[in-house]
């Protein structure tokens, strides 16, 4: 890793801590970026020294969100732990829950009917689209196109709405629960969804005519912040952040969950089509493509969808056997990762997550000196966090 | 318990004496001023009539012309905010209907169309902030800087024939120079604020002012030059008689003089794609981050001044002004028409692409605007020769002059239509086609 | 009458703006009374019915000239300079030298007679131009070639001296 | 109607003014705006002169060339002080007693 650190990392001349070359004393400035920014994502704040329009070094400073979610979980039992995993990639609220709900399961050994897990599986995808059009609409706003962020948002509208229908919440769902999901679908769910997959899919093309293809934005984010593979498997990026590097890895293949290994669907990588394997196009590009592998899963879904219960019986008060487990599932940032230790009681003995954002935030003091200031709104972007799940 | 207690402001001077009135006879007078609100109006109106009658009759034997500016200037300076409380609520509408919403929509009863007056009433009312450790002084005065040379530009611009405050035979560069001025208060407002957004903001400003005014101009010369006069009514006049007439139309080089003018003056109008000085998503609000209430409203006033002035150029110089398509029908309602339907490209252009990065603004312009702009500053010249073959200096081979010359507009035109087609085929990846990857030490 | 109100109102601003550069610190206030004089100057030329060169004064200086300058010190002054200030024998050096340099030539303006001939017309921008390219050829051409000169001078003075390490961006990352 | 003196005397001020900037100042770009006064007091001058029908329009294209090379002077002295800041890290002119940068 230190070889790899010393290959890509900016030439030694131009960092703040390194020599100054022969003839000249730049002025640095010391720009504080955030916490109140438009452009990172929340409440992060990053320290960038800066001489002129270029970065020399930029430094993120974590917290600003900090609510204890890993400590609550040892004083809540299982079930009460649910809605906080909602908070976490407040986005994608329902890949968290399906990540905690795995987790308990597996340490539990509790078995999911099929339907359950169909529906796991629909309901983890639909958000996986409305978590990437959150992101790549925004990605535009970074950019200074502020149109595609609201033609982003009507079609998110539509998903929230059929969340809603199904778990009466817009947000923080806490649907998928452990055992299975919550509640059935409503009636006439299923003609509604496939009712949204038909609109859907040909406005992916729209919305790369207008953003993805638009030849300002390629030269915006096409050949900056540069992270080629070895680096990001380095930094332990995961989701579209390491499949934008031209890794084909996505644990719904790898170790599949859920039945994820009965759905046909690909892993779009990142090709450096416009610019180099791993460049902030490559990962926003991905999460383009992404949402068009979920419309083809939840199809698959849709279609294997059978009558039968939606849930095992599983007491109110779940208590797991004394041990200890690891579950990671594939959120649409990355690897979520639950570390669950259980010593037999009814609340989590020590509950660690592996949070996909602030794993992918690492890579950003390494991929940052010598961008310019506007590339920062563009690398920051396109790793995308969510400080929800950073701090947490 | 802590409460908050507003500090006790003391007020000095003048401030004391307005500020002491204002509370004293304030309660008293406004509701009655409300109450009597149509009486006001009209004594106000007859007491403005009684004092035009006045300085007709005593004043004007000694200053004929004062009384006629006034009025010039104080509808030159209604028809400024018009412009800018309309183009505020336009660029909302515009927004919203390319965005697939409805914009604006309750206040007023028509579509929202007081929702400009709201915001200035909004902004009015807000706390005057300056920050701390500003430069009060310059940080006062910025704004007015700003937006006082954007109104002097629409004192030489011509709304029709005899339409103008001071016709003079500078009139063009009148308005360029005063558009170059907008630029210092910028400036001023980015370094005055001292905060490092608003420096950079001012710093990106300048850079891309001073750049494009160069395009900008030569664009415009390459029109000047097949006229051969600087006065603005001038150039309207002799495109009387029909759209075929219009400058635009006249040669190859002006057609793409036009949108080579059009690029550059969204840049020196700070407009996306150029919009870097007040980058919303990198630079906080750049040079306005600071700016709040009245001080913001006169920058954004200052906008929407700058876009219409450089909008009334374009009319001006390449489309025909005042005169209609069809001769015969001139008329300043024309010449407004056709410099809101460029302001409203300007607004279709800023809700759909997305922004340059400073580096690409500074390569697009050195490095494509630029001599592109030569060329056609130098072949609009030659296109006199075409016009004119009959020119002593090209006698015998006037014929193979012209020639040569139409086959060069020709292939130039060729070109831009091919190139628009290939565009228009490949609209998807049109857009910043001349954008490069470069960086400074690149 | 209105023209001498004028004019005294923009002599006055200049002649202010020059006192005030010289007793001002700080190098930004500097550069925008520095603007102040050249609009005023400008409004003299427009005064004088010379509007051509009144508007190439505001294009050039103010919009070019001035932007530039404010933007030099805006790139030198970040730091807080020590203040730069004359010493006493430079001040007395230099009150005896100016007041003694003003002196004489206000004295031989007021007392040389200029022969008054009749006024230059106002409409001038096409004579200007005639002249330019008729009696001015040489100089003006002297003058772009100077410009050019000064252009390649100015960007090969400023030019960044890192030596040049291939940035991120264009560095091609090569794809195992 | 304006007489010639009040010009011609108005443009002496301008150029004691900037004599003095000149001399009292040890900001290079202070130096820089008192060297833009004296050009301005020539300036006002050549229009003064071309304006009351001496030299006819001599006068006002040679205020043009004045103009010109003051922009270009401007541009060359700024990129030599922002250089000369780089190398030294202030505008003092005193500082740059040394030949080598």
């Amino acid at each position: 890793m230190k070889e790899i650190e010393l290959q890509y990392r900016h030439p030694p001349d131009l960092l703040h801590d390194g020599e100054i070359p022969s003839d000249i004393r730049t002025e640095e400035l010391v720009l504080n970026m955030g916490p109140q920014h438009p452009s990172t994502h929340g409440v992060l704040r990053v320290i960038l020294q800066t001489d002129g329009e270029l970065v020399l070094k930029a430094t993120p400073y974590l917290g600003y969100l900090h609510r204890c979610a890993e400590k609550i979980a040892e004083k809540v039992t299982y079930r009460q732990f649910t809605p906080y995993t909602d908070r976490l990639d407040y986005l994608a609220a329902m890949n968290n829950n399906l990540g905690f709900a795995l987790a308990v399961e597996k340490l539990g050994g509790i078995e999911t009917p099929p339907r359950a897990d169909y529906l796991r599986v629909i309901f983890a995808e639909l958000n996986r689209i409305a978590s990437h059009l959150m992101a790549t609409g925004s990605y535009g706003l970074d950019m200074g196109a502020f149109t595609p962020l609201i033609y982003c948002f009507r079609e998110r509208e539509w998903v929230m709405d059929l969340f809603e229908a199904a778990s009466g919440a817009r947000l923080t769902y806490s649907y998928i629960t452990i055992g299975g999901v919550r509640e059935d679908l409503p009636e006439g769910w299923v003609g509604r969804c496939r009712e949204f997959l038909d609109y859907f899919e040909p406005k992916i093309t729209e919305y790369n005519n207008l953003l993805s293809f638009n030849h300002i934005f390629i030269n915006r984010t096409g050949n900056v912040g540069i992270c080629p593979p070895e680096l990001a498997v380095a930094y332990g990026l995961t989701g579209p952040c390491v499949r934008g590097s031209g890794l084909p890895w996505d644990l719904r293949k790898a170790t599949p969950y859920c039945r994820y290994n009965e759905f046909d669907f690909d892993i779009p990588v990142g090709r450096g089509e416009n610019g180099a394997v791993g460049d902030c196009w490559d990962r926003y590009f991905v999460r383009v493509q992404e949402m068009v592998q979920s419309v083809r899963i939840i199809r698959q879904a849709l279609d294997k969808l059978a009558d039968g219960p939606v849930q095992v019986k599983v007491p109110r008060m779940v208590k797991l056997p004394a041990g200890e487990v690891y579950c990671e599932v594939e959120n649409p940032r990355g690897q979520l990762g639950f570390h669950l230790v259980s010593d037999g009681g009814t609340s989590p003995y020590r509950l660690k997550i592996r949070g996909p954002s602030f794993c992918n935030l690492s890579v950003l003091p390494v991929l940052a000196p010598n961008c310019l200031l506007a590339d920062i709104a563009a690398l920051l972007g396109s790793i995308d966090i969510v400080m929800g799940e950073v701090d947490r | 318990m802590y409460t908050y207690e507003r500090p006790k402001v003391e007020y000095k001077g003048l401030s004391r004496i307005i500020v002491g009135l204002a509370t004293k006879w304030g309660p008293i007078g406004i509701p009655l001023l409300l109450r009597f609100a149509w009486g006001v109006f009209f004594a106000a109106l007859v007491f403005v009539v009684a004092f035009v009658w006045l300085v007709q009759r005593l004043i004007n034997p000694l200053l004929p012309w004062f009384v006629r500016d006034l009025v010039v200037v104080v509808g030159l300076l209604a028809f400024v905010c018009v412009v800018a409380i309309i183009g505020i609520w336009g660029e909302r509408k515009v927004s919203g209907r390319i965005q697939s919403r409805l914009g604006p929509m309750r206040t007023g009863a028509w579509h929202g169309w007081a929702q400009s007056l709201a915001d200035g009433l909004k902004f009015v009312q807000k706390e005057d902030l300056i920050p701390r450790d500003a430069d009060k002084p310059l940080f006062r005065l910025a704004p007015y800087v700003a937006l006082v040379p954007a109104f002097c530009a629409y004192l030489a611009i011509p709304f029709g024939v005899g339409w103008v405050f001071r016709d003079s035979d500078v009139g063009l560069l009148f308005v360029l120079a005063m558009l170059a001025i907008e630029v210092l208060g910028v400036i001023m407002a980015g370094w005055a604020s001292n905060s490092k957004w608003s420096l950079y903001g001012a710093m990106r400003e300048g850079c891309q002012l001073v750049s494009y005014e160069i395009p900008m101009g030569l664009s415009l010369l390459a029109a000047v030059v097949s006229v051969g006069t600087l006065s603005l009514t001038e150039l309207g006049r002799i495109q009387d008689g029909g759209w075929w007439s219009w400058l635009l139309f006249q040669n190859p080089f002006l057609f793409l003089a036009f949108f080579t003018y059009y690029i550059a003056s969204l840049a020196s109008c700070k407009r996306s794609p150029f919009d870097l000085p007040e980058g919303e998503s990198e630079l906080v609000a750049g040079f306005h981050t600071e700016y709040s209430g009245f001080r913001f409203v006169m920058f954004f006033f200052a906008e929407y001044a700058g876009m219409f002035a450089v909008s009334a150029l374009a009319t001006i110089i390449f489309l025909g002004g005042w005169n209609s398509p069809i001769p015969g029908l001139a008329s300043p309602l024309w010449f407004v028409l056709k410099s809101t339907f460029l302001v409203w490209v300007q607004m279709w252009v800023r809700w759909t692409l997305p922004r340059i990065r400073i580096d690409q603004v500074m390569h697009a312009c050195v490095k494509y605007l630029l001599p592109f702009t030569l060329l056609l500053f130098v072949g609009s010249s030659l296109w006199q020769l075409y016009d004119n073959p009959d020119h002593p200096l090209f006698e015998g081979f006037g014929a193979v002059l012209r020639f040569g010359l139409g086959c060069l507009g020709l292939l130039l035109l060729g070109l831009f239509f091919a190139g628009a087609a290939y565009g228009f085929y490949n609209r998807n990846r049109l857009v910043g086609q001349m954008v490069r990857k470069h960086l400074p030490g690149a | 009458m209105l023209e001498t109100v004028i004019f005294f109102f923009l002599a006055g601003l200049a002649v202010a703006a020059g006192v005030a550069i010289l007793l001002s610190t700080s190098i930004v206030r500097m550069a925008y009374w520095l603007i102040t004089m050249l609009v005023a100057v400008a409004g003299l030329y427009f005064l004088m019915g010379a509007y051509f060169i009144g508007v190439i004064q505001i294009l050039v200086y103010v919009g070019g000239v001035a932007v530039l300058l404010v933007f030099g010190v805006m790139l030198t002054s970040r730091q807080q300079a020590p203040k730069l200030l004359p010493g006493r024998g430079e001040v007395i050096w230099l009150a005896v030298v100016g007041f003694v340099l003003l002196e004489a030539l206000t004295l031989s303006v007021v007392h040389t007679r200029w022969q008054q001939n009749a006024l230059a017309p106002a409409n001038s921008v096409g004579e200007i131009g005639r002249n330019l390219l008729g009696e001015f050829l040489g100089p003006f051409e002297l003058v772009s070639v100077l410009l050019l000169v000064a252009m390649l001078g100015a960007a090969y003075l400023a030019r960044p001296k890192v030596p040049t390490q291939g940035p991120q961006h264009t560095k091609g990352t090569t794809v195992p | 109607m304006m007489g010639l003196t009040p010009y011609l005397i108005l443009s002496a001020i301008l150029l004691v003014l900037g004599i003095a900037i000149v001399i009292s100042k040890r900001n290079a770009i202070a130096m820089l705006i008192g060297v833009e006064f004296i050009l301005n007091a020539a300036t006002l001058n050549l229009v003064a002169f071309s304006r009351h029908g001496i030299g006819g329009l001599s006068g006002q294209t040679a205020a043009l060339f004045v103009i010109v090379l003051a922009a270009a002077e401007a541009v060359v002295a700024l990129a030599i002080f922002l250089n000369f800041y780089h190398t030294i890290a202030t505008v003092d002119i005193d500082q740059g007693d040394q030949l080598k940068g």
